[in-house]
């Protein structure tokens, strides 16, 4: 490391990468330099980021130095990040979330074997947004999904009884246990389809 | 391993195994002149000698060393069986040129990604959660039917629908069955025997293929065996405890 | 808003916190000024982002602006996250994503044709890794596959549309004139070839 100036490039890079305050020591290990130097750089830094002078401040919090926005910006980051947005579903999130709307409780497996394709990121990802929950395992120890409150309120739904009919995608409505049986059919077809094999099967 | 690493030592050539292709697609070096097999070997030696192996590297071995396989032999083979060959030549010819260049084409992006994934070592971009006063998503904050049911059931209907069933009629479906050579051999033998290129005159390869199934499924069952004269030479089959019929002249 | 000095502050907070890239109107609507504005005050800091000249560089990528280390501080970063950047691609994943990112939307049988070979490993992986993502499916119900934001983060690209034209990498004319005749040639010597000639010895 030569120079303060290359040295407070890089702990203003570390502060900025890492999500939680850092201690003085563990920069000086990472920057490979002596606690001292870094605490020259990191006045430096902290004269540089002086209130005013940018967008972000050097906080000493919690036995450690962090990056933190200036108070100016508040009120735009407020409009930009707070506000409640309902990011569209991708297709897979949606089939996913039918198939755990309709048939729930419903395992991974079960999932992918209707949807003829892995789930797992889409459904990551719809209980990262609270639409889905787990609801125990199955007796094959797979773990159970099923809708949350939060999905019958962003649905506009009163219940799960209020679900649409499939019928008017699907001239035959039928029993849940028959829906089922002919979404696995659909899907297997589906994953032969999908399959890298060069040549289909004659039956497929 | 990487291909490009890959040193041979051949009598026409030796150099690294992607120079021998590009010069192979160069017509700089005959492809008829290079041994394939010992490029096998080398690639096999150079297996051996690592200890591991990359499923990755010898699937792209594999390709690479089969579509030279396939150029060779269409530089090499006198004539297919016309069966077996529903394109012209010409046709053939050009499908295969429209592959390799495609197939080049996406080679260049890959690389050219590579590239572009070097030059951005060392940038990184931060990932930290909003701190807590900023967090979307409240559930009080969330607007009551943002999302339309209809699309849910829309999605379901459309995993219900089966997907329409894959046209294979340009497929070759094999129509003959080990049952009726057997059927057509029993026949013959009943007669007295009979060369097997008359059991297989007119035939396809398939056809061929299977007629001797069913002969040495005959012969497991006892009841007929065979006599060749030489190598490549005609077979004459005959029922067992029977003399041979005269030999047929082999064509 | 008052003066473009706090709104290049204001910009700069909000790179700051924002995950991923935002665009230049979403930034000028958070801040209540107008595009040509934040354009001036994204130029400003620019400048004083220049590089060299501190820790962080302004990036434009996937559609959006955003803050990102200056690669002075990586060995620093590595020894203080301890984790590495990225995992280079392998060239079956690399030849994925180059298929996927010209030719989007794109079905894993579609991308096995270009390939003559199986693309399932491949696309598996980028997948996981979120280079890739699923779009929607094919008329025959089999998954099609796009880009994410992520890959063009990774790649440093503003948009898909920064990728070169594909057609830079063909052969020149006269090596596909080449490789056309010496097919052709070989087609012609295979017809004229009667069936009674000898095989040549099957050295391949």
């Amino acid at each position: 490391m030569s120079g303060v100036d290359e040295l407070e490039r890089v702990l203003e890079a570390l502060l900025f990468l890492s999500p939680d305050p850092v201690a003085v020591p563990e920069l000086a290990e990472a920057a490979e330099v002596e606690v001292g130097e870094v605490e020259a750089a990191l006045a430096a830094l902290e004269e540089r980021c002086a209130p005013g002078a940018r967008g972000l401040v050097v906080r000493r919090v919690a036995g450690g130095v962090t990056l933190a926005t200036d108070p100016v910006a508040e009120p735009a980051a407020r409009r930009l990040l707070a506000r409640p947005r309902t990011t569209p579903l991708t297709p897979a999130q949606a089939e996913t979330l039918a198939i755990v709307a309709y048939l729930q409780p419903v395992s991974r497996p079960e999932i992918t074997r209707i949807r003829g394709v892995s789930a797992e990121s889409a459904s990551t990802t719809l209980l990262e947004r609270g639409l889905v929950e787990e609801a125990g395992r199955s007796q094959f120890g797979a773990v159970l999904l099923r809708t949350t409150p939060l999905f019958l309120r962003l649905f506009g739904l009163e219940s799960l009884e209020s679900l649409p009919d499939v019928g008017a995608w699907d001239p035959s409505p039928e029993d849940e246990a028959q829906l089922r049986d002919r979404l696995l059919r659909a899907g297997e077809a589906r994953a032969g389809l999908g399959a890298d094999s060069a040549m289909p099967a004659p039956d497929g | 391993m990487s291909l490009a690493q890959l040193e041979l030592d051949l009598e026409v050539f030796s150099g690294p195994f992607d120079l021998l292709l590009t010069l192979v697609l160069r017509e700089e070096v005959d492809l008829l002149e290079v041994e394939l097999a010992d490029v096998v070997v080398a690639y096999l030696d150079h297996l051996e000698a690592r200890g591991e192996l990359d499923l990755e590297a010898v699937t792209e071995f594999l390709v690479l060393i089969a579509a030279l396989l396939e150029l060779k032999s269409r530089l090499m083979l006198p004539r297919e069986d016309e069966e077996l060959v529903d394109l012209e030549p010409q046709e053939a010819a050009e499908e295969l040129l429209q592959r390799m260049l495609e197939a080049q084409r996406y080679r260049g992006a890959a690389c050219h990604l590579h590239e572009r994934l070097a030059a951005e070592e060392g940038v990184r971009y931060r990932s930290a959660p909003l701190p807590p006063e900023l967090r979307r998503g409240d559930a009080p904050e969330v607007p009551a039917g943002a999302y339309h049911p209809a699309r849910l059931s829309r999605s379901l209907g459309g995993l219900l629908r089966l997907p329409p069933r894959l046209d294979l009629r340009h497929l070759a479906v094999p129509r003959v069955s080990v049952a009726e050579r057997l059927s057509h051999l029993r026949a013959l033998l009943r007669r007295g025997g009979a060369s097997f290129d008359e059991a297989v005159r007119g035939a396809d390869r398939v056809t061929v293929a299977v007629t001797l199934f069913a002969l040495l499924e005959l012969h497991k069952q006892g009841e007929a065996t065979w006599e060749q004269e030489g190598p490549f030479g005609d077979i004459a089959i005959m029922p067992v405890a029977a003399a041979p019929p005269p030999r047929a002249v082999a064509s």
